[in-house]
């Protein structure tokens, strides 16, 4: 049910905040677009051109940049649906009735990884994680593990970005997946409860559909938080060792922030966000689909 | 000539400068207040840390920002100069009201003020913090295992001390290889020159892959059996606790660490430490030279690069050497270190003093290509180290970018001097 | 009479809460002792779990480094930001769930997008601006930065909480002769507390955890807290005991507000309808 | 004055036509109940007075007033939901208070508005309570007390009791019946409870489909139904109705002619089961069996059919001792008996014309 | 043999108690209808023989198989909710099998199950849509097919039609009641609708704030109620309720006394409203005012005030000419008595003990 108003009253509610994000978002977006057409280096200010596409010919034809896609693809891929089937899980024993005084402990605790700072969590992960130092080697230790090189050995340092990310988000799917289940009637999980005692089977037949905008709605973010992932590997291995940690906003930051070339930088940004828009339009259209 | 004199007309003015959080810029900030007492002028600082200094100050001098003072790592000068956002010192020496009679610019060390605040012939800034790589070692550890003295050349370090202190958890050396800065200044770049090796040859191109450079990048590969694993992850910090843990015998660190490590509050090393030069190479000791230089910024008003240069011209005085060494500072003045009691005292003076006799003004290339070229280096580096690539593959590798970037840069076609 | 059944299932779910509480817990416990800890424990080998704790670090970051003054900072820009947010975003999120005009879904869309742009992306332009019209290091440059992420949650997340809100109250409203800008504030407003109050907690967090921005539009008197944390990690030397003390600080305010908003956190994060 | 007048009213909803050029007179203090089934346009034409939906064609005044284009608070009506549509954060007092603060009533004047309407509805003691604390029925009572406090001309109704149990309905229901006595306010109240609509309305409108099937004092219209829909809809358990045919001009039903004279064209015959006669086999106007039983008490409903084939519903004694399978004679009484014609309109109800 | 048998049944809510000792038992095949008023348990105890809530004390158990413990889908039971609880994502014919997929019954047997519910309860033309564009009858319907195609020993249902229009509830309750004479299955129903309790049950069980009042078939609780509650709960309008004396061993109302022995320690009298027969003005056992008149079609009600001041209900005729403020005689027969204790037990129905 929606009503209609006047264009003013539509103009007094909206105006502000179109006003605000044009000025904020669109205004620098623009100038970003524009730069992206220049050779356009900070230190080479004097070399300043116009060169048309060049920049995105390029990007899309740097090795670099794909495989910093890919490796961002990668970690998604890796760490997304654990978040989700993690995130899930707990949200599906919360959500269950009994233990209250532990289940509001239990979500108060979920409210820690989501707040501490990114740019702190790859410094703590560097102690946590170190070979030597590191109370989580310590830990495996116990478990009769040598430790493990975390940081310096390519491939573990892609995964120790990947449980770290994990840590980060999987509460904040879980909240957010718990606030889904909690819009399922509780007399249709009940009335499917009278048929089976499988939990998968209410889950993936009464509860999943449910949860669908609740799951787009992670999938969006996530993704777009996944390609701006910058902070945490940075502080944590800044890109490396190799470039085994370094995803697209590690790269486009590196290239506009150290090798300060801007253009390349707004060149790259720009796909990117291209690709994100996309996507975000892909989940809505696939996978939302009316519940009620 | 007084300070007092000189800085009359610019009293109240403000100069804006960046600082790194280390111990030379601690020894500055001590001794500033007995400047802005002396001469009204008022010095506001702020830590960076070094990751951020670079892009801090580019995008200040784009913006036409507020700072007044450049502080320059030895591989921005030529990025800053060609930029004409600093000032050549001969604009303020030549001023008999602003140049202190007592300047002595013979007294610098002729390496260290060459590479640290001069660009192709000209001078822009005067040595402030000042590095030169050392092997730092524990005494304590050589000794239980029959050494008395440090090795003398890499040879030795690798083939004699390396399998004789690798053992039990321990091991002989780290080479801090983390892919940043580190990795292209204390590792890559170390390697390269004491075998002969360079980034570029005389025509710009890429030297990475003449047998000397080769030399040098296989010798680094094949120490690594005698570091401890996962170096490519160390940084400075884990490679210094690796020593100050007694974790670690050797380490080829900057002089700036002797503090740390002597410090019981961060070391557990006490008396077994001890300091040595680098070791040498084939083709010499040629260590590890870094450091940064002060220069006044061209976008300062007239007035703060007046004040701006009496700040530079005090802080790294010739009278106030010795404050700064003493309060953790090293100063890159000969005269400093002229007492050999000094030495007692600060054990790592008698190396320093050696290191910087011998070094290469371009050990990194000082050109405005660095930034991108670090990079690159950084990169392909690390990927070399862990046998993602062969060393001659990533030598090449970095070649080809290498060459790309001086390309791009105009290098080849005549538009810029070759200068490094 | 409880199955013994149901007994087991409640061990066993309760086992899994203290697991889901460790899991959460365990890396924020380790930050707050190594803030406790000086260099040498901090690093020692195996990792002490048992040491006589010190507050020295606290004391240096606080006193001498000036963090306090960075979470002042933290607390002015993320304050205000969510506040703007909440401000701007809320009437556009109620004219997204009530009004009907043409082009509603691309608006919403277009809203949320913003969300997607990466810092890196509009950082640089938006130094060359914030200079040339003098607001470089100053607050409010970052405080309008920051809508460009704090915004689009709060549409997102309060558009949702008001299309669940019964339309029968705004006719009844109607009916009273409120205006829409009253049955917005007196009717719908308060009765999507949950979702704003989510929405602050979330703005808040985001903008506080800032890095990026931050250390690019604030080197210095705006200068927040995420960027002091980083300005210790210098690589030559780490000093883990201080960035974890100023990681300590800086988490603890999120929490307190978090916690504080805690029992709407579920109820107003059903960020579901897209329409 | 208070009267309601709507004339031409239509209603589209994109292609789908809601109301069917309603013409329609309310006069001022009368009580008009909207009956019809679900989906026949009741709400939609109550929201279209009070102005919550436009109108596509036609007008609609109030107090003499054109309030067609007015806003929804120009009209001077206050409307009571089914969902009460209280305001969760406000108390009892601020959610009568809330619609006089809005128009700037002066605080005394609120307050002694509030206490009156609190003092009628007997909602002193939980004044200072949010709804979330109150039983159904007094969140009901609060929602009218928000109506009343306005004063409005007229009051608008959506099927206010229908969220209550049953013997709170009641109570609730003859509350508003007194509440009508005190006001004297013109009232206009939505239900589907026959109950409701026969004991409350001045008058009753029959809506079927989006259109006035029939307007009329309730007892008009249970003994002068205009057509089968409102003989049918009006009155529980609803009207038999038997296929007729005329023999002789007299109505008969299969082989059986009642003594009753048919109308001209009449197809269909209408009785309530409380007017049929039950006697022994054999005796009556019809003969009938037993095929269920339905005890309410006092009452019990006989399900029978008839020899033709023809099911009909008795309302018997709650004593009654027949019950499934025996057979019954029927009486049909000649002024009880309601005629229809093929289009479905009552062609003579009772023996006159 | 689907008998449910409840005993000593307890449930705490965290320290309140929902259900308070419930031992019952209720026959195969039987029609058992939980009533009381709302927050009385009705619902708990329906969900606590489902399984869905857990009990504290006490056992149940379903054809003779003890079900304390096991999980609700173990207990074979079918229930349909208020609120209908269909899937909406699935269509109808999902809906009904989605129980039997879960539990693996072979393709063609749930096809031929789902054809036969279709059949019983004419959805066969709505198989393939999604609940949301059904009716609410044709939901209900939907919600009945999947209890039926579970072939349950016991149904159990939560005021299944109280969303449905008054039409629409009484079809729907024929249909339930012929849809168990057809199953033979045992069936619980709470409801709070009077018609549906006295229409449908074989068994009336009574709850109050968590206890059994009485269980009864309904006849017996109409006639012979076990307490005053239990009275004034069934049958609509509910029974009168006076506060008698006894006077030399009759019963008095005020300073009237009526010809029927006192029940000793009785405190109240009980009569229904379709019991009081109506005399003119002077005559009869007790004399009264008309104060307000209700008139629903076939029948009245005439809401009195007595010479005492106790207000009393009585059903006329609807015809009835008495309106307000016109005095009356009322004649209350001996055998339509009933007296209550202080206790509120009963102490006597009728002339007899
Ligand atoms: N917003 C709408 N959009 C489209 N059709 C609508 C809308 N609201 C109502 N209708 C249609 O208009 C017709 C009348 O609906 P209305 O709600 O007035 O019925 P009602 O008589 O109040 O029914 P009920 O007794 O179920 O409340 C229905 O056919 C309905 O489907
Ligand atoms: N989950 C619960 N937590 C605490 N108390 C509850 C809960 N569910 C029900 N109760 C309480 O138990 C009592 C019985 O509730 P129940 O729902 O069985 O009543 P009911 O007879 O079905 O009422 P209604 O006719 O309104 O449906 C009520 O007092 C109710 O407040
Ligand atoms: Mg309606
Ligand atoms: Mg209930």
């Amino acid at each position: 049910m929606t009503t209609r108003v006047s264009r003013a009253t539509l103009g007094a509610f909206l105006g502000p905040a179109v006003a605000a994000l044009v000025i904020v978002g669109i205004a620098p977006l623009l100038f970003a677009l524009w730069k992206s057409f220049h050779y356009f280096n900070l230190t080479k200010l004097a070399q300043q051109r116009f060169v048309g596409l060049e920049n995105y010919a390029a990007v899309l034809t740097d090795t670099v940049f794909w495989q910093a896609m890919g490796r961002t693809a990668l970690l998604f891929v890796m760490s997304v649906p654990v978040q989700i089937i993690f995130g899930l899980s707990i949200a599906l024993v919360l959500h269950r009735p009994g233990l209250t005084l532990f289940k509001t402990l239990a979500r108060l605790s979920l409210v820690l990884p989501m707040a501490t700072t990114y740019a702190v969590v790859g410094l703590l992960a560097q102690v946590m994680l170190n070979q030597k130092y590191g109370v989580i080697n310590q830990m495996l230790g116990w478990l009769g593990v040598d430790p493990i090189n975390f940081i310096g050995d390519p491939t573990n340092a892609f995964l120790a970005v990947v449980i770290w990310d994990i840590w980060q988000w999987t509460p904040f799917v879980a909240l957010v997946l718990l606030a889904g289940l909690s819009t399922v009637p509780p007399e249709i999980e009940e009335a499917a409860k009278l048929e089976t005692k499988s939990n998968w089977v209410v889950l993936r037949h009464v509860q999943l559909p449910y949860l669908i905008p609740s799951l787009v709605a992670v999938l969006i973010l996530r993704t777009a938080d996944t390609l701006k992932l910058f902070d945490m590997p940075f502080t944590m291995t800044r890109g490396g060792p190799g470039s085994a940690t370094e995803f697209i906003a590690v790269l486009i930051e590196r290239v506009g922030n150290r090798q300060f070339d801007i253009g390349m930088a707004a060149a790259q940004s720009i796909i990117m966000l291209a690709l994100t828009i996309v996507l975000a339009r892909l989940y809505i259209r696939f996978f939302y689909r009316e519940v009620r | 000539w007084t300070l007092e004199e000189a800085a009359k007309p610019y009293a109240g003015t403000e100069l804006e400068v960046l600082f790194l959080d280390r111990p030379g810029y601690k020894a500055a900030i001590e001794m500033i207040p007995e400047f802005e007492a002396a001469t009204g002028i008022k010095i506001n600082q702020t830590t960076v840390p070094y990751e951020n200094a670079l892009g801090e100050q580019v995008r200040d001098f784009v913006a036409g920002g507020d700072l007044d003072i450049a502080l320059i790592d030895l591989v921005w000068i030529g990025n800053f100069a060609e930029n004409g956002w600093i000032v050549p010192i001969d604009q303020f020496t030549a001023d008999p009201a602003l140049a202190d009679p007592e300047l002595d610019m013979a007294d610098f060390f002729p390496l260290v003020v060459n590479a640290f605040g001069g660009w192709n012939g000209t001078t822009y800034g005067l040595p402030f913090d000042n590095y030169s790589g050392l092997l730092f070692y524990n005494s304590c550890m050589l000794k239980d295992a029959g050494f008395d003295k440090p090795p003398e050349t890499w040879a030795e370090l690798k083939d004699v001390y390396g399998p004789a202190l690798t053992k039990d958890g321990k091991y002989a050396f780290a080479l801090q290889s983390k892919r940043n800065e580190t990795q292209s200044a204390d590792s890559f770049a170390r390697m390269l020159w004491p075998f002969g090796g360079s980034f570029l040859n005389a025509e710009f191109k890429s030297n990475l892959n003449s047998p000397e450079s080769q030399a040098g990048l296989q010798f680094r590969q094949d120490l690594m059996q005698y570091m401890p694993e996962g170096i490519v992850a160390y940084d400075h910090s884990e490679a210094v606790n690796g020593l100050a843990q007694g974790d670690v015998a050797m380490l080829t660190e900057w002089s700036a660490f002797y503090s740390t490590l002597a410090s019981p509050e961060t070391s557990t090393l006490g008396d077994c430490l001890a300091v040595a030069p680098e070791p040498k190479g084939p083709a010499g000791r040629k260590p590890a030279l870094g450091g940064f230089s002060l220069a006044v910024a061209s976008q300062a008003d007239d007035a703060e690069k007046a004040a701006g240069w009496l700040f530079i011209q005090w802080i790294t005085s010739k009278a106030n050497a010795g404050k700064y060494l003493e309060m953790g500072g090293v100063p890159a003045r000969q005269s400093a270190y002229a007492d050999p009691a000094l030495a007692e005292t600060y054990k790592f003076i008698p190396a320093l003093v050696e290191s910087w006799k011998e070094g290469v003004p371009e050990f990194r290339p000082r050109f405005a290509e660095w930034p991108a070229i670090t990079e690159i280096v950084q990169e392909w580096g690390t990927k070399m180290m862990l046998g993602e690539v062969s060393v001659d593959e990533g030598a090449k590798t970095i070649g080809e970018k290498m060459e790309a970037v001086l390309a791009e840069a105009g290098y080849y076609d005549g538009k810029k001097p070759l200068a490094q | 009479m409880a199955a013994p059944l149901q007994r087991r299932s409640l061990l066993g779910e309760g086992i899994l809460l203290v697991v889901i509480c460790a899991f959460c817990v365990f890396p924020f416990y380790w930050m707050v002792t190594t803030s406790l800890k000086t260099q040498v424990v901090a690093l020692q080998s195996p990792p002490a779990w048992i040491f006589s704790p010190t507050l020295a670090n606290y004391w240096e970051v606080l006193f001498e480094d000036k963090v306090g003054v960075s979470l002042l900072n933290s607390i002015i820009v993320a304050t205000a930001t969510t506040s703007l947010a909440v401000l701007l975003g809320c009437p556009a999120a109620y004219a997204l769930a009530r009004f009907e005009f043409r082009g509603k879904t691309d608006l919403w869309f277009w809203f949320i997008t913003n969300r997607f742009v990466s810092p890196v992306v509009l950082a640089f332009p938006v130094f060359l601006i914030s200079r040339d019209l003098g607001i470089r290091d100053t607050h409010l440059a970052l405080i309008l930065m920051y809508l460009t992420f704090t915004l689009p949650i709060v549409i997102w997340i309060c558009t949702d909480q008001f299309r669940s809100i019964p339309h029968e109250l705004d006719e009844a409203a109607m009916l009273e002769g409120a205006s829409q800008w009253r049955i917005f504030r007196s009717i719908c407003l308060p009765l999507a507390m949950p979702g704003v109050a989510v929405s602050s907690i979330l703005s808040f967090i985001f903008s506080w955890n800032e890095l990026l921005f931050a250390y690019i539009l604030a080197p210095k008197v705006a200068k927040t807290a995420p960027a002091m944390a980083v300005t210790f990690m210098e690589g030559y030397d780490v000093p883990y005991g201080k960035i974890m003390a100023t990681s300590t600080l800086i988490v603890i305010p999120v929490l307190i507000f978090a916690l504080l908003a805690s029992k709407h956190l579920v109820r107003g994060l059903t960020m579901g309808a897209v329409k | 004055m208070a009267e309601v007048s709507l004339s031409g009213v239509n209603k589209f909803y994109g292609t789908a036509q809601a109301l069917h050029g309603i013409t329609l007179g309310i006069a001022d203090g009368e009580f008009a109940v909207f009956v019809g089934p679900s989906g026949c346009g009741k709400s939609t034409l109550l929201r279209a007075i009070a102005g919550l939906e436009d109108i596509s064609q036609g007008a609609i005044s109030i107090g003499n007033r054109n309030v067609t284009t007015l806003a929804p608070s120009d009209r001077d009506v206050a409307m009571v939901f089914q969902s009460y549509a209280l305001y969760p954060h406000m108390t009892v007092r601020e959610n009568m208070e809330f619609g006089m603060k809005v128009n700037n009533v002066p605080a005394p004047d609120r307050a002694a508005r509030v206490s009156e309407a609190a003092r009628i509805l007997q909602l002193d003691p939980y004044l200072d309570r949010k709804p979330a604390h109150l039983s159904g029925g007094q969140r009901q009572r609060v929602a009218i007390g928000r109506a009343i406090v306005k004063k409005p001309a007229v009051f608008l109704f959506d099927e206010p009791l229908s969220n209550l149990d049953a013997k709170l309905r009641v109570q609730m229901r003859v509350e508003l019946e007194a509440l009508h006595r005190d006001l004297k306010a013109t009232m206009i109240y939505v239900t589907h409870d026959q109950v409701e609509a026969m004991t409350m309305a001045d008058k009753i409108v029959v809506l079927n489909a989006g259109r006035i099937e029939q307007v009329g004092s309730p007892m008009d219209l249970y003994h002068r139904p205009a057509t089968e829909f409102v003989a049918g809809f009006i009155g529980a358990p609803a009207m038999n109705f038997l296929d007729m045919t005329n023999h002789t001009g007299n109505i008969a039903l299969g082989d059986t002619t009642l003594p009753v004279s048919a109308a001209t064209g009449a197809t269909r015959l209408g009785i309530r089961p409380e007017h049929i006669t039950l006697l022994p086999a054999g005796q009556g106007d019809l003969a009938a069996t037993v095929t269920l039983r339905e005890t309410l008490g006092g009452d019990a409903y006989l399900y029978l059919r008839t020899t033709h084939g023809q099911p009909l519903v008795v309302r018997a004694d709650g004593d009654t001792p027949l019950n499934h399978g025996e057979a019954v004679g029927l009486a049909l009484p000649a002024h009880r008996l309601h005629q229809f014609g093929p289009d479905g309109r009552t062609l003579r109800s009772g023996d006159a014309h």
